[in-house]
């Protein structure tokens, strides 16, 4: 018998921008952690409201350190964001099968919005397998951009906004172009339409990262089976959240 | 140590904490968390005639101290549960196990009932005629009294396992179905099901779940089950086992006063994978505190009133 | 500032929000909290043609996100509504109210329709045929499409005021109700009434409502709500209010956008006596944040999908 | 238009005996209250769990502060207890009609169990208009015994319990009857029963505080209307807590 549940202290809180929120969780439930990409599922409060869990990805961990970066969109997210430091959170943490296959020579990894947080981690483990690394990030506006600093003290960064406020105007396609990168492989986590377009432009090569609605983030409920083109179905909690561009379907 | 064994037909469980059907996959998925040998027994995920998709994304939606789903009968079919599904639960699980089956006719069920109840580590079936989201076929079974007795009937005839059939809440009369069930054969009656629910997304005015409506349960069905629990099992004498929002072992007593004989335990397994072996151990602690010896001084202590 | 001005049979309303029958008193309780003019109508409590004391105690009890109740419709009875109760309020309140009418008889209704529908302050009347906690009558013509049409039918033949019939979510189609009673000629829907349900006391096992059953609302029955009114108004024509586990300006909007042409709060407002007035407030923002300039662009916004 | 509403601090929490706690709020909304035997109405969560607020006695009041006894029997109580200093409470004051009749000689007050707390306002109350009190509380056991100290300190007090390990072994009647105590008023409240032998046994010179299951507290929705001898109903919450002896049907 594993064990993927634990009780975290929230340890630091951090507003990065607007409604976004850096957070750094402190317990031993961090060490069942095997990749980047893998995702967290965290309850919010003791009581039955919210009822469901919320997944969260890993940004960045260690042993016991779990940071994540999440927006306030709805009630649940708000009640994350009201947590004082020294809170804690029930969560259950090495969730999906994350970024497995770093092998590559030149790659690019790609983050959209609220995607951008799994891509920190992987893109430090890149690195560190000696992998020539470049990141594209793409947000709605200048006032949205985070972790910029973070991206660069890594690897060459490019930023993309959709009304040009900074960086390429356009999508993270468009900076990808514009840049002219290279890549062998790459990596991307954001928005659906934005992972749509990549699985298009590029079918072959790429792993990319999904959400869904979630009942309970390990494979339970079937909540969150989405098809491909390899099997039935895969479990986006279990056989994902990352993907292989080859078996995705678009629209699917 | 209050005695929870509890017998019930095809099953002989050692306490009566059961997961609920859809909410639990077919077990070994939640052998990491712990040892399932624990439980009562265990409802396996629905499963139909042919493999099953199920309905498109979202499937999960959110309400107050429950949720909503329209998973749509996912499943590999039965000859994949018997052969595949079963095979890797085998080596985890010691006891029998409850078969959940759905259908859009009843020549599937009594298909799909007939294959399964000659499988070794099935110990009762039972009918989910009360899947609200299936389109053709499954809730009109659970809201129609004679094709629900019919559906039973054609069951029990080939099935070699008792046969449990699972009512749908979302009828006007539960007494009126749970009557025509028992007329019909049936071995016990499982309820509740889920009640149709829905949710909007404010910017686009689109339902949030691609069904539509789903099937919503958790805490906040709770005494809504409770009720009908209490209105069946006045009326019939076979055996209730009674779910809709148990998420305590407090809840589970409250089951089965309300006269269940044994309960299940639904989306409360998704939120905490370790719901059940919680809620044994809740209910242990509370009757040791009552001063209650064995599980059978509960059940149905309601009926007095 | 959104346009929240509503139209209905009988109504115009400076906002969609009411007050629910049965948790606002005759109104007159709530101006010691605020302006009552605020309301963009009021529900008066169940009015049945002679005075009831209701139900023993206990008539509440509770449940996650929700409360179950058995009041069994004490009231003073149809004169002492027009002559006294509605004499407190007149100071009060300027606008139409909606008077609500229980009872066990179509008799019974007539008669009290007929008397509260001559009354000045009255705008409409709306039927509650589903209350659960009256014995012999209620809930009989909630259940029943033959029996709502008709008690429909009867009032509306006397009524000098539009007339609104509630439904009673706990029946198997609540579109075969809504259209029976539309079909007889009733002015709109107001929907949904409670659901049935039950709480039980673990030490003595004694259902903790002296009724046994009561009447679950909330929010726990919120997504049961939204169901039943997007079912109901994708079929008839005449304009329904939403009530239901209303318990903030989100909600409202939401209820709004699955079909209804207002919204009611019922319980919401005996947790927070505030909350109407707090719903009207929130209501107002959300539109402003979604840059909707009249509260008509999110009625039935739903409808599309 | 008036306002029962407000916010209050809790500043102090502490354990009493087992499982019962005195919790004092600070906060304006303390001025609404006009009487002893007058009860607040507490939201205890922010979240919609638990949904209904929570009645409870006031035990004593000045113009800001509010101090409160209670059990924990079930989810809200518990969650109460657990509540920090400095946390908010969301809080309906000043409701009920409480004692408002004073006027006497000879007052005995008598408390059982958690009726004991909305005696000790009204005990000094009575003291302080000149009126001889007595106080005669009832437990079912010595280790539940509270308050005996201040009320010893206001007036004689006579302890009953019913394992007799304190004071007279009994019912607080048993304790009326054998330490001879004489009253031409009694005020009271406690379970039921008691209440209910109290006015079989004392029908003319009596108010009782009852309890009921509230959904409200506000007399909106009816749910603690009960029969009465004077008037077709009374609720408990706005025409009681407390009531005549000579209207209340014994049962009712
Ligand atoms: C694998 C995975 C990783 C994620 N990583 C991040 C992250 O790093 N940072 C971040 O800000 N967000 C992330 N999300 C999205 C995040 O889970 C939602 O924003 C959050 O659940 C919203 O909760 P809420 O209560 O605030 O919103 P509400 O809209 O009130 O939530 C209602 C329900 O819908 C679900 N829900 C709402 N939006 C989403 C969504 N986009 N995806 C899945 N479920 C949703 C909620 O979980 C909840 O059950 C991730 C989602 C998944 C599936
Ligand atoms: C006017 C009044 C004054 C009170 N004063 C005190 C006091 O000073 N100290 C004290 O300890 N208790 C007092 N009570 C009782 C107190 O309100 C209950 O113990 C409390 O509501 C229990 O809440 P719970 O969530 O812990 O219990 P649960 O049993 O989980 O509550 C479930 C529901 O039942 C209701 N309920 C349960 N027990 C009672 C009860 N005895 N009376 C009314 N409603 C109940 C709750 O309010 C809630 O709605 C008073 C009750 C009333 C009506
Ligand atoms: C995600 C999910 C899937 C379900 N799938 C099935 C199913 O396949 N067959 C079935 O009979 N019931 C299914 N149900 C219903 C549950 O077994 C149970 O009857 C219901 O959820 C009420 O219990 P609960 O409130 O404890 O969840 C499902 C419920 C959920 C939440
Ligand atoms: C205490 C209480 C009393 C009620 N009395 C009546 C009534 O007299 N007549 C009626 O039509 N509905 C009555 N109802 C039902 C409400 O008007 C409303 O339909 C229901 O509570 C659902 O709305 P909610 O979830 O917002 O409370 C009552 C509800 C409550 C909680
Ligand atoms: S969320 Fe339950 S199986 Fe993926
Ligand atoms: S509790 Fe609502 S009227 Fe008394």
């Amino acid at each position: 018998m594993g064990n993927y549940q634990g009780m975290m202290t929230i340890v630091s809180r951090k507003e990065l921008v607007k409604d976004v929120y850096e957070m750094v969780l402190e317990g031993d439930a961090a060490s069942f952690i095997q990749a980047p990409g893998q995702f967290i599922n965290i309850k919010i409060n003791d009581s039955l409201q919210p009822y469901l869990r919320r997944p969260m990805s890993i940004c960045d961990y260690d042993q016991h350190h779990i940071k994540m970066i999440f927006k306030v969109v709805g009630e649940g997210t708000k009640i994350l964001s009201e947590k004082k430091i020294g809170d804690q959170l029930d969560c259950l943490t090495g969730l999906g099968n994350g970024f497995v296959d770093l092998e590559c020579q030149k790659a690019v990894v790609i983050g959209g919005g609220l995607g951008v947080p799994p891509m920190y981690k992987l893109a430090k483990d890149l690195v560190e397998k000696g992998v020539k690394v470049t990141a594209v990030l793409g947000f709605n506006s200048q006032n949205d951009v985070f972790y910029k600093e973070e991206f660069e003290k890594l690897c060459p960064t490019y930023i993309a906004t959709m009304d040009g406020s900074l960086g390429t105007k356009g999508t993270v396609l468009d900076a990808l172009k514009e840049n002219q990168i290279e890549f062998d492989k790459y990596y991307t986590c954001g928005p659906e339409k934005m992972l749509d377009a990549l699985v298009m432009a590029y079918p072959h090569n790429g792993y990319l990262s999904f959400e869904a609605r979630m009942g309970c983030g390990f494979g339970a409920c079937m909540g969150c089976s989405c098809q491909v083109k390899t099997k039935p179905y895969k479990r986006i909690c279990v056989e994902g959240p990352v993907l292989h561009s080859s078996e995705v379907i678009v629209n699917g | 140590m209050a005695n929870l064994r509890v017998k019930l037909p095809g099953l002989d469980m050692k306490n009566p904490v059961i997961p609920a059907s859809g909410t639990f996959g077919f077990g070994y998925e939640f052998a990491k968390f712990y040892d399932i040998n624990l439980l009562g027994s265990m409802m396996l995920k629905g499963t139909t005639l042919e493999p099953r998709y199920g309905n498109p994304l979202p499937r999960i939606a959110e309400g107050p101290s429950g949720m909503l789903n329209a998973i749509g009968l996912q499943n590999p079919g039965v000859d994949a549960v018997m052969n595949e599904e079963l095979e890797k639960l085998r080596p985890l699980y010691t006891d029998k196990v409850i078969a959940n089956i759905g259908g859009s006719a009843i020549d599937d069920y009594v298909e799909t009932a007939k294959r399964l109840s000659t499988h070794d580590m099935v110990g009762a079936l039972e009918l989910n005629i009360s899947c609200p989201n299936v389109h053709c076929g499954g809730i009109q079974f659970g809201t129609n009294p004679q094709m629900a007795a019919e559906v039973t009937r054609a069951v029990k005839a080939v099935s070699q396992k008792p046969v449990y059939v699972k009512l749908s809440p979302n009828v006007t009369d539960i007494v009126e179905m749970a009557l025509a069930v028992e007329e019909a054969g049936a071995d016990g009656i499982t309820m509740i099901n889920t009640l149709v629910g829905m949710r909007f997304d404010l910017k686009t005015g689109r339902p949030i779940i691609a069904n539509k409506t789903g099937g919503y349960s958790g805490p906040a069905i709770f005494p809504v089950a409770l009720r009908m629990v209490y209105q069946v099992t006045q009326a019939v004498s076979i055996p209730v086992i009674g779910m809709g929002g148990i998420a305590s072992g407090r809840d589970a007593i409250e089951m089965m006063i309300a006269g269940a004989s044994a309960v299940a335990v639904g989306c409360q397994n998704l939120v905490d994978p370790y719901a059940c072996p919680k809620i044994i151990q809740e209910m242990n602690d509370i009757l040791d505190e009552m001063g209650i010896e064995d599980i059978h001084d509960i059940i149905g202590k309601s009926r007095q009133y």
